[in-house]
């Protein structure tokens, strides 16, 4: 099985082939698909008259402040919105794509965050309540592998369930890891829009689980998240993680073949 | 305004215009604490408590 | 198994016993939902400055007008909004709910209008473009049945696919008497906020498909759509059609139960 | 205006405001006709297809 990480789109910037790729790949392959999507849940908000607040963590890192209603509105782009277009996409293709929440059927458990730390408008650490965001702590791959094993090729949004049964927002790419590390995936693929990671301005061609884990803190953040995420899931038993490029001919079969 | 710290007896500087959830820092031990409450003249702190990074997105 | 068609809620307007009803029943037998919600699209659609058109057939039905921007709020309502408040609501009851739309796994196909006849604002019958509704024509029972038969209850949301793989935004009754003929049901009931049909001033206890047929023509709209419904499902193969209410204790029990 | 009846030959009174895609019914036969193209002096008028009321929610 392969869990392949897209962003809020199957096709928006990502190269023309993807969509026939995808289904060359799925005649032979179980696929899952996890996407993400808070760009359009941003611009969604704010249609909505409800502005996305940003904070900033004390090492620089900006995130969406989820509140009760933000936590809604993301649910409902990820889950309604995105989720349904990447369906839809992939049934243009003949391909039986079925769209979950994380929530459903009880595929993701995350902590919630009682509290942030943040950098408050007069540049000083401050804490603030936590919202409805979660690190993912748990996941059950009962309905992944009940889809995929029928047939039906998952599309999963990042929302997972906290103990309280509240909607999370979460991180997509360590969705993707746990989905992946659940069904003990062969492979998880982060397609990203940069070719992959660089290090001393070379392209990181190949790093065991060691590597990576010691590698990470010299990363920028965007790209450390989705290292921590390879390192996740190799450790929940994926056999290889892979950063690819999606703006490459055939891009998922390129990553699959590691044509760098 | 000044409050000793709970680590090392030092004294933590509160800026005047702090509010509830803010953190101070000590200059001596570097222990990081929340003001819990505040009055006019008065504060509270409690230790810091540490908080990851994975914000969801 | 049963197919329980709801409104946009499963509490809303229902008796409070509504989901410890739903959590007993659960336990003894196969469940799926299908659910409505019209009024949150018109009300989440006014919010992002789309308003809501509505449509007068010459026969005096008032719909709503589904061009392609309110096909895609209507889609992410009912799915994301909707589709996943409910499937909290039955995770709560400890109830492996999974939420999916009509279009996931192909189930629901739907003929989309080319043409409506509207009466315009001159009281002149007129024939505008279809926009984005349609009339379900076939289902395709596989993926209720596969999670049905993995002990997940299905959620499903009132959006089918079209020929040219468009969403469209269809009746949940019809939806609801397609799902419960595909997976062959043996009961589907449709849950109301009156107690039921009412005919010559008597609430009607029972129909066979032959009474209900010649009486649809002495029926107002809204409650003619739900037994035109249940005259589909049973049809299709469905054992039995109820309509019932949701305001009296225990009211799925009480409509298996025929207390009326 | 005035249009015959493509059906029974009747003449079909077409409103000076009518505009097109709306339908005008034969007084004679019943037919209903929609507006085709409409210009200051003419107007074509095509057979009204039936369509049904199931228009989802
Ligand atoms: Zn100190
Ligand atoms: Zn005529």
């Amino acid at each position: 099985m392969i869990v392949i990480k897209i962003g809020g789109s199957v096709v928006d910037g990502l190269h023309p082939s993807t969509l026939a790729d995808i289904k060359a790949i799925a005649e032979k392959e179980k696929l899952v698909f996890v996407h993400g999507g808070g760009k359009e849940v941003t611009a969604t908000a704010t249609k909505l008259g409800k502005e996305q607040k940003f904070i900033v963590s004390p090492g620089g890192v900006r995130s969406r402040y989820t509140d009760k209603e933000t936590a809604d509105i993301y649910t409902m782009v990820m889950s309604g919105k995105i989720n349904k277009a990447i369906v839809g996409m992939l049934l243009r293709q003949g391909i039986k794509a079925v769209g979950v929440a994380g929530v459903d059927g009880g595929i993701l458990k995350a902590e919630r965050k009682k509290k942030l730390m943040v950098i408050n408008e007069k540049g000083r650490k401050m804490v603030i309540d936590g919202g409805y965001t979660g690190k993912i702590n748990d996941v059950d791959p009962s309905l992944v592998n009940t889809l995929v094993n029928s047939g039906y090729v998952p599309v999963v949004s990042p929302i997972a369930l906290s103990e309280e049964f509240d909607f999370l927002n979460v991180d997509g790419d360590r969705a993707a890891a746990y989905v992946a590390g659940g069904v003990k995936a062969d492979k998880v693929i982060f397609i990203t829009n940069v070719n992959g990671l660089m290090l001393n301005e070379k392209l990181v061609t190949g790093m065991n689980l060691e590597q990576a884990k010691a590698t990470l803190p010299k990363i920028g953040f965007g790209m450390e998240k989705k290292v921590l995420a390879c390192t996740e899931a190799l450790e929940m038993g994926v056999r290889e993680a892979i950063i690819a490029s999606g703006q490459v001919d055939n891009p998922i079969s390129s990553a699959i073949a590691h044509n760098n | 305004m000044k409050k000793e710290c709970q680590e090392c007896g030092a004294d933590i500087n509160i800026p005047e215009d702090a509010v509830v959830g803010e953190i101070v820092t000590c200059p001596d031990c570097g222990g990081d604490f929340e003001i819990a409450a505040k009055a006019a003249d008065k504060v509270e702190l409690k230790p810091a408590e540490t908080v990851g990074e994975d914000w969801g997105q």
